[in-house]
């Protein structure tokens, strides 16, 4: 229970402290202690679930379970791999007068309160202030995506900030509709609990089906765009490309996974009062419209960061198709896919903030020969582009593999849309990062690289596609069993 | 014997990983790594043969992350018989490899190469071994990324990374064709298991075993290189080191051949009908065909090798089509006959086509050279390859005495029975009838290529100066083309015992054993009426006789004398190197004739007084299927990308249309 | 007994073969009313050409000493397979059809590779052409066995003989159209008229001889004389295969010299045919040869055909 | 209540068609205070003290706080002489009209269950208002009036389904919303010192159609 408290508490008092911190060397410094203590008071969550199943603290207001738990420790392990890294690249940026002092001071308050909103969001067991929590992590986020203060950051941000407020916003209007249908059925004495997660879960399947239906409408919508389905997906591109390196690597590994976890959190709702499987049949045609779109845009990108920040659309297109399926075996793998994808996304940015900063370009063909002029950064690029585009030991092949396996069995005609995708986004990513790393190297400006945190994350993904923890098993089945009623 | 296949697999893996231990001092890594890859693929061999003489399978778990599912391994006969080939092919290039990276030391790192050759070769042990659908995508997924680094390898000038990446994207594309076709299989599994045993008792409608069968065909097509999808092996192979693609183009290829063979008699084994043989028969014609015909025109030496390799994929192709169609007009034994004659093209083709590529490397280690038109006299220089390279040439274009000509002696003879078998079904002979001649026409293709070959780089005079300090290579180079070539012999001289394995594997496959003769020499495929071959005798005969006639002349002409002139040169003067018949102008009969199976560009131009001639042979298929794909793909993403316009309140309308859309779908 | 017999029927081939040509050459110059050279004129120039002395371009390799014995005796070893007068021949199960097809195959690519490695233009050229007329040549020589094995149910040489004689095949059509193909390849394999003129040393015409130029003394000889038994070879399996008449079936004298008198007249035949044909047509362009062969490819095809249709059902 | 309700949608509708910014921050002005009113009288229909913090809370930032920022952005980047050019106002009307026919049409049905069916309408109607509006507009601070009418609509429609939120949530809300515009301050003095201009059309620099 104390871990539980220190693990949110931490970020808080981050927050606090970092304001009060101003010099950037010793701030980042503190990041990366806060974020490790934090992911290691996470870790201690694990067993005190494991013997006493899903409790929930404050009365009723924080809920734990076998589903959040894994994003919690999921989150806070990158959130600290990425704390390594931004120290040195926010260093790099500082020597080379990228940024000002005043806009790292900025940089290490809204890290800290970025991840005090996500594990907030996360761990809530009220749906309003799931949705204060999100638009709050979108808030604290915006201004870090405009850290640069070039015209194309401005724009990132600016567009960044509008499309997911509005989006936001409509899923505000859903959970007003979800706690009004929860107001109907409850009595007049537990007026207050009707936003609570652990209450409703009981109550879902006498929820006036209708108006459920039009809450999801507004959900998928709102939280859709968080997580970038194709049709709405157009701020993600810009600004995982236009904000700092280890701000996208969090972006594009954590958001999208607390996005799609509240989505999923009303998908569950809705699967129990609907009993038919609507929901689940949207969020596989946005998955598998957003999947294709995705892979066949990938062809045709010029900028590096644009490029992954694509792939990572075409990602979560799939992981929002295998929940979309809604069966245990495909919850399995969405879950399993949502872990290594997160772990070598942000490692793949990692990378790719490394080689930005010794060639400071972001344009792929002005990059050049990376594996002949660094050879530990070129090979470390080709090996995490060939692992995202999935190659036999490491995780995200072996996620493919078991979702066509279990998409054939379910149904051929999008198995076979599956395929087609693997391909074309196989074709897409290699197509353009093969002739940044071989061939003639351009000049480059040397300089001290760290990819140790990235390489930790991938040799945790070649661990995971080769070999389960058992506890990681039970901890999956558990939530596979909560999300699949 | 199950810790000799452990041992076989985790010697080549530690071997791969001590290579990247040892990267400093490359001398020692050389010599250990190879000799590391020497005891695996010697430790191969014998774990193949003694599956092979005593049937019994090896098989074991490894329970793996995912519920419900483990890694299964077996080794029963048919991969027996292939580990066989690759322990041959490994154990020459272990001898060879020493000699040839000498060069490779002092500016590229050894480590690396050995390191990706190390997975390469436990990749394709590991899809032998593999008996469930899960550990064989992952070795084969393994086998074919490892293999796109050594073709990588050379990559400072970006043809080769293109070529790299052409290959690993249509390996990707197969190998996402054959877990279609797995997955088809499963989804009829009641118990859902991946492992091939149980996979071949499911019961599946004829339509969707059609489905999978032309799936896995084309999936497995892909990788072996069957026409249609030939495009990349010629880029690819020419581009990676010698002795690997020397692996690549005489194992990988065999490999491919496996899974095909796995997929269709294995697990299909039961429910073929008439339209597979039949488009595994034109397929296999058309490539072979082609193929030569492709070969023929090429002029860089290791191309040329590489589209020998689609011909010989598609002769083996021919022979597993004969077999399939006999299976279904129900002649198991004649079916079995086809598969062993396959399965013997199978390592015939392993053995001489290594033993081609390692000259290849030799010629081109020593001369620096890849265009045939620049070698030429290379005999009188380095004449122990010349003989290796020789005996080479006559077994892959099918010659007596070597084992070329005995897997092509019995694919005929399949033609044949089945044919006679068959005599009411007058569309299928016909087939068959133009299927043995178009075999036919391309053996004498390949030994026109291979004499022009020969001739152009080893016979006649030097034709460029850079020749003069060709010599003979290493030992252990050489022990490594004279142990192939001695293979090439005693495969050619010795059929019946490889027969005999084969019909195991046939009665593993298809449940008939061929008649296997008591006696070693006569080589019987049905009974001797219909058709015997004694190699023995064959040789014995032609050997006494010229030995005879050679000391008969010998002792009746002893006193004429022997002396050595200019060659007549009509009395011009001095015969010089540019009079010879050069490799274009020897299969310029054949363009002329065959002209339309190449985009052929000729221009001759005349600048001041010189005249320059060139000539492009171009591939249809790469202009008519691939470029257009490339386009496609290029056009669509393009009209896609309009979506992301730049303008945001473009996307708010996205946005506005989509909840206006669902609230009107939802309602 | 049989292996006596064998012998003698391959020293009778190595023995009449030149015999045959000379008398080819003496009939075709009485056809052309030129006064012809006596029969026996193959034989002295053999004789001639062994005891002259042996001139070695200094281009050439080993390949070019070796060749001209391989060549030699892979016609010999034929020979011994194949049936002259009497059907059961000792070597007769060691090889069929298919081999010696192979085996001449072998043959003429070590011809061709002695042709290069001379270094001139002749070898090359030669070897060229060779090259292209075999490339037509083995896909109608594989048809028509193809046929023939259908037919018999065998690929084995006697085999084939005793059914046919047993069945008396010539009559059938099928055969009939076989046969005719069999003539045409047997003027393209062994460098008659139409498709390259035996007798000229003319660049432009001669591809047999263009290879074999720069031989001279005993090699000249050997091949000169492989060459010879090849066409007496190709003579005697056209008479096997399709007309395998009087072909003696048991040991006893009287079939064996009724067999040698009806060889002979067959023989006569065929060298008639040959002459007439020679003197009759003139030399094909080289692009035109395939045409010929193709068309004698097509009635292989018909052949199959044929057999399929009428005399199966 | 309801007879305040019409005049809340009156209001959305003047914003759609406004052309200066001064008129358009009076008529959210208009529209917060009517909002402030409907807070008030169900404020007095229902005990406790909820409802009175809520609108303490919502006139401190609606009506005092946010005006108060827009003024002094308009004043400091002097764009109150700008007139929004909108080329088309009657198409803008025309498609206002659409929304709300196809909001009765289609979603009124679905609502029937609910007790105050047309206040339900009305919000939701607000809500897609406040998008067409950002939708029509091209500058900057139309776009921040165009997101908190968003808000007043949300707001508006928890009071009428779900007769208020739980209070916590209220506050989260508000502090959001609060924040939000402080970030749009922000954003707006990047902007102009970006591109000197706070037209939205100008910022398409992250594009892809161009080859």
């Amino acid at each position: 229970m104390i871990a539980f408290y220190l693990t949110l508490l931490l970020p808080l008092f981050g927050t606090l402290l970092m304001l009060g911190i101003g010099n950037l060397r010793i701030a980042s410094y503190c990041n990366i202690v806060l974020t490790t203590v934090n992911f290691i008071a996470s870790l201690f969550i694990v067993p005190y679930f494991l013997n006493n199943g899903s409790f929930t603290v404050l009365e009723q207001q924080f809920y734990i379970d076998a589903f959040n738990l894994v994003i919690i420790v999921l989150t806070t392990f990158v959130t600290m791999t990425t704390a390594f890294f931004s120290n040195n690249y926010m260093q790099h940026n500082i020597k080379i007068k990228h940024i000002t002092y005043r806009q790292s001071y900025l940089y290490h308050v809204m890290y800290q309160l970025f991840i005090l909103m996500v594990l907030l969001a996360l761990s809530t067991n009220n749906l309003g202030i799931l949705w204060v929590t999100m638009e709050g992590s979108t808030l604290s986020t915006v201004l870090l995506v405009g850290l640069y203060r070039t015209k194309e950051a401005i724009e990132a941000a600016w567009k960044y900030f509008i499309l997911c407020s509005v989006g936001i916003s409509l899923a505000l209007f859903g959970t007003i509709l979800i706690y009004f249908t929860a107001m109907q059925e409850l009595s007049i004495t537990q007026n207050g609990t009707g936003l609570l997660w652990s209450v409703l879960i009981h109550q879902a399947h006498n929820l006036n089906p209708i108006i459920v239906k039009i809450a999801f409408v507004f959900l998928l919508v709102g939280y859709g765009t968080k997580i970038g389905l194709v049709p709405l997906h157009n701020w993600l591109p810009d600004a995982h490309s236009e904000s700092p390196a280890p701000m996208s690597a969090l972006l594009s590994g954590l958001l999208l996974n607390v996005a799609l976890y509240a989505l999923i959190r009303f998908k569950i709702l809705v699967d129990l009062s609907l009993a038919n499987d609507l929901a689940g049949n949207l969020m596989i045609i946005f998955g598998l419209f957003s999947f294709i779109v995705a892979a066949i845009l990938l062809q045709r990108q010029k900028n590096i960061k644009r490029l992954f920040s694509y792939s990572s659309i075409e990602h979560m297109g799939l992981i929002t198709f295998a929940f979309g399926l809604s069966r245990p075996t495909t919850t399995f793998i969405g879950l399993f896919y949502l872990i290594v994808h997160s772990l070598t996304k942000s490692s793949i940015f990692m990378i790719v903030g490394n080689v930005i900063q010794q060639t400071n370009t972001q344009i792929l063909c002005k990059i050049r020969g990376l594996i002949n002029s660094q050879p530990y950064l070129g090979w470390c690029l080709l090996i995490a582009t060939l692992i995202i585009a999935g190659i036999p030991p490491f995780g995200i092949f072996t996620s493919e593999i078991l979702l066509l396996m279990a998409c054939i069995k379910l149904s051929p005609v999008l198995a076979i849309i599956l395929c087609c995708g693997f391909v074309i986004a196989f074709a897409g990513l290699l197509r353009n990062i093969q002739f940044s790393v071989y061939g003639e190297p351009t000049d480059i400006t040397k300089s001290k690289i760290c990819i140790t945190p990235a390489i930790l994350n991938l040799i945790l993904v070649l661990i995971l596609g080769v070999y389960i923890p058992s506890i990681l098993q039970e901890l999956l089945h558990k939530a596979v069993e909560l999300i699949t009623v | 014997m199950k810790i000799l296949l452990f041992l076989v697999v985790l010697t080549v893996l530690f071997s791969s990983v001590l290579s990247l231990v040892l990267h400093c001092f490359p001398r020692v890594l050389k010599t250990t790594f190879f000799s590391l890859l020497g005891i695996s693929g010697f430790g191969a061999c014998i774990a193949g043969l003694s599956v092979l003489i005593t049937h019994q399978n090896i098989s074991y778990q490894l329970c793996s992350a995912f519920p419900g599912l483990s890694l299964q391994f077996i080794l029963d006969p048919l991969s027996g018989f292939f580990l066989t080939i690759i322990g041959i092919i490994v154990i020459s290039i272990s001898w060879y490899g020493p000699g040839y990276l000498r060069e490779y030391e002092k500016d590229k790192s050894i480590a690396l190469m050995s390191f990706f050759t190390g997975l390469f070769v436990s990749g394709m042990y590991l899809v032998l071994l593999a008996n469930d659908v899960f550990s064989f995508m992952v070795a084969w997924e393994l086998m074919s990324v490892s293999s796109y680094f050594l073709v990588a390898y050379h990559h400072e000038n970006m043809a080769n990374c293109q070529s790299a990446f052409l290959y690993l994207l249509m390996a990707q594309v197969g190998s996402v064709l054959i877990l279609f076709a797995f997955g088809i299989l499963i989804k009829f599994s009641d118990s859902g298991s991946m492992n091939f045993l149980d996979l071949h008792f499911i019961k599946i409608s004829s339509d969707w075993a059609n489905l999978a069968f032309f799936l896995a065909f084309f999936g497995f097509g892909m990788k072996t290189g069957i026409i249609p999808l030939h495009v990349w092996l010629p880029q690819a192979h020419p581009v990676a080191p010698s002795h690997i693609s020397a692996l690549m183009s005489g194992v990988m290829l065999k490999i491919a051949v496996y899974g095909f063979i796995r997929f269709t008699f294995g697990i299909l084994g039961g429910i073929c009908c008439l339209q597979w043989g039949i488009t595994v028969l034109i397929f296999g014609v058309i490539s072979s065909l082609l193929g030569v015909l492709y070969a023929l025109m090429q002029h860089n030496l290791k191309r040329l090798l590489a589209y020998h390799s689609v011909e010989n994929i598609g002769i083996i192709f021919i022979g597993l089509g004969l077999s399939l169609i006999a299976m279904k007009t129900g002649n198991p034994l004649l079916a079995s006959l086809g598969l062993a004659a396959a399965l013997y093209h199978c390592i015939n083709h392993a053995i001489f086509k290594s033993l081609l590529f390692l000259g290849a490397g030799v010629i081109l280690q020593q001369s620096r050279e890849h265009n045939l038109e620049r070698m030429g006299g290379l005999i009188k220089r380095m004449p122990y390859t010349a003989w290796c390279f020789l005996i080479g040439c006559i077994s892959i274009s099918a010659l007596p005495p070597f084992n070329g000509f005995i897997s092509e002696w019995l694919i005929f003879q399949t033609a044949f029975q089945t044919s006679v078998f068959l005599k009411n079904e007058f569309v299928i002979v016909i087939l068959i009838a133009i299927a043995a001649s178009l075999l036919a026409l391309t053996a004498v293709l390949a030994a026109t290529c291979f004499v022009k070959v020969y001739g152009v780089i080893f016979l006649g005079q030097e034709r460029t100066s850079n020749m003069s300090q060709v010599r003979d290579p290493l030992f252990g180079m050489c022990l490594a083309m004279g142990f192939l070539s001695i293979l090439c012999l005693m495969f050619g001289i010795f059929p019946t015992i490889i027969m005999s394995l084969l019909s195991v594997i046939s009665l593993q496959l298809i449940g008939v054993q061929l008649p296997n003769t008591l006696d070693v020499f006569w080589l019987i495929p049905i009974t001797s009426k219909i058709s015997s071959y004694n190699s023995i005798f064959f040789l014995i005969g032609i050997l006494t006789i010229g030995l005879f006639s050679y000391f008969l002349i010998r002792i009746c002409f002893k006193r004429t004398k022997i002396s050595m002139v200019n060659p007549w040169d009509c009395g011009f003067g001095g015969i010089n190197s540019c009079m010879q018949y050069t490799a274009t102008a020897f299969v310029m009969p054949l363009r002329r004739i065959f002209k339309f199976t190449w985009n052929v560009i000729e221009k001759t131009e005349k600048i001041n007084s010189d005249i320059s001639y060139q000539l492009h042979i171009q591939d249809w298929i790469w202009q008519y299927i691939y470029i257009p794909i490339e386009y496609l793909s290029l056009d669509v993403a393009n009209k896609l990308a309009k979506l992301q316009g730049g303008n945001i309140r473009i996307y708010l309308v996205y946005e506005f249309i989509i909840l206006i859309l669902l609230l009107w779908v939802v309602t | 007994m049989i292996w006596a017999i064998t012998l003698v029927q391959t020293l009778l081939f190595i023995i009449i073969a030149p015999l045959f040509t000379g008398i080819v050459k003496w009939t075709k110059c009485k056809l052309q009313n030129r006064n012809a050279p006596s029969i026996l004129q193959p034989y002295f120039n053999l004789n001639k050409l062994f005891r002259k002395e042996v001139l070695i371009a200094t281009t050439t390799s080993s390949i070019f000493k070796f060749a001209p014995y391989i060549i030699f005796s892979i016609n010999v070893f034929i020979c011994m397979t194949v049936p002259l007068f009497f059907v059961s021949v000792f070597m007769g199960r060691v090889i069929d059809v298919i081999v010696i097809m192979g085996l001449f195959s072998l043959a003429r690519f070590f011809l061709t590779l002695s042709g290069m490695d001379t270094g001139t233009a002749f070898g090359g050229m030669g070897a060229s052409r060779e090259m292209l007329i075999s490339t037509f040549a083995e896909p109608v020589l594989l048809i028509i066995f193809f046929a023939l094995s259908m037919v018999t149910m065998s690929t084995n040489l006697t085999m084939i003989i005793k059914y046919a004689v047993f069945h008396n095949l010539w009559l059938q059509p099928s055969i009939m159209l076989l046969a005719f193909s069999f003539i045409l390849v047997t003027l393209a394999e062994t460098g008659r008229v139409p498709v390259d003129n035996p007798a000229t040393h003319l660049e432009l015409t001669m591809i047999h001889e263009a290879m074999i130029l720069e031989y001279s003394g005993r090699y000249l000889a050997l091949i000169e004389w492989a060459a010879q038994i090849k066409l007496l070879l190709y003579a005697v399996l056209f008479f096997n295969l399709f007309f395998p008449l009087g072909i003696a079936q048991d040991l006893n004298w009287i079939d064996i010299s009724f067999s040698i008198l009806i060889l002979i007249l067959k023989l006569m035949a065929f060298i008639i045919a040959i002459c007439v044909s020679e003197s009759g047509l003139a030399k094909l362009r080289l692009f035109r040869a395939p045409y010929l062969l193709n068309l004698s490819f097509i009635l292989g095809l018909f052949a199959v055909l044929m057999h399929i249709i009428i005399e199966v059902r | 209540m309801e007879l305040l309700a019409p005049f809340i949608l009156l209001t959305s509708f003047i914003l759609l068609i406004q052309n200066k910014i001064y008129s358009m921050i009076s008529t959210f002005i208009w529209q917060s205070t009517f909002l402030a009113i409907v807070i008030f009288s169900q404020a007095l229909k229902t005990p406790g003290m909820e409802f009175y913090i809520s609108f303490i809370l919502f006139i401190l930032i609606k009506i005092i706080f946010i005006p108060y920022i827009l003024y002094f952005f308009v004043k400091k980047l002097n764009l109150h002489c700008k007139i929004s050019n909108l080329k088309y106002p009657i198409v803008v009307l025309f498609s206002s009209v659409i929304l709300t026919l196809f909001c009765y049409e289609f979603v009124a049905p679905l609502f029937n269950i609910m007790p105050n069916i047309n206040n339900i309408l009305i919000a939701m109607l607000i809500i897609l208002l406040g998008i067409l509006l950002l939708i029509t507009n091209n500058n900057a601070v139309s776009y921040v009036i165009g997101f908190l009418s968003i808000e007043n609509g949300i707001f508006f429609a928890t009071l009428v389904i779900t007769k208020g939120m739980p209070v916590i949530v209220e506050i989260g809300i508000a502090f959001d919303i609060l924040i939000a515009v402080t970030l749009f301050g922000v954003l707006f003095m990047q902007i102009h010192r970006s591109i000197d201009s706070l037209d939205v059309n100008e910022m398409n620099l992250l594009r892809e159609d161009i080859e």
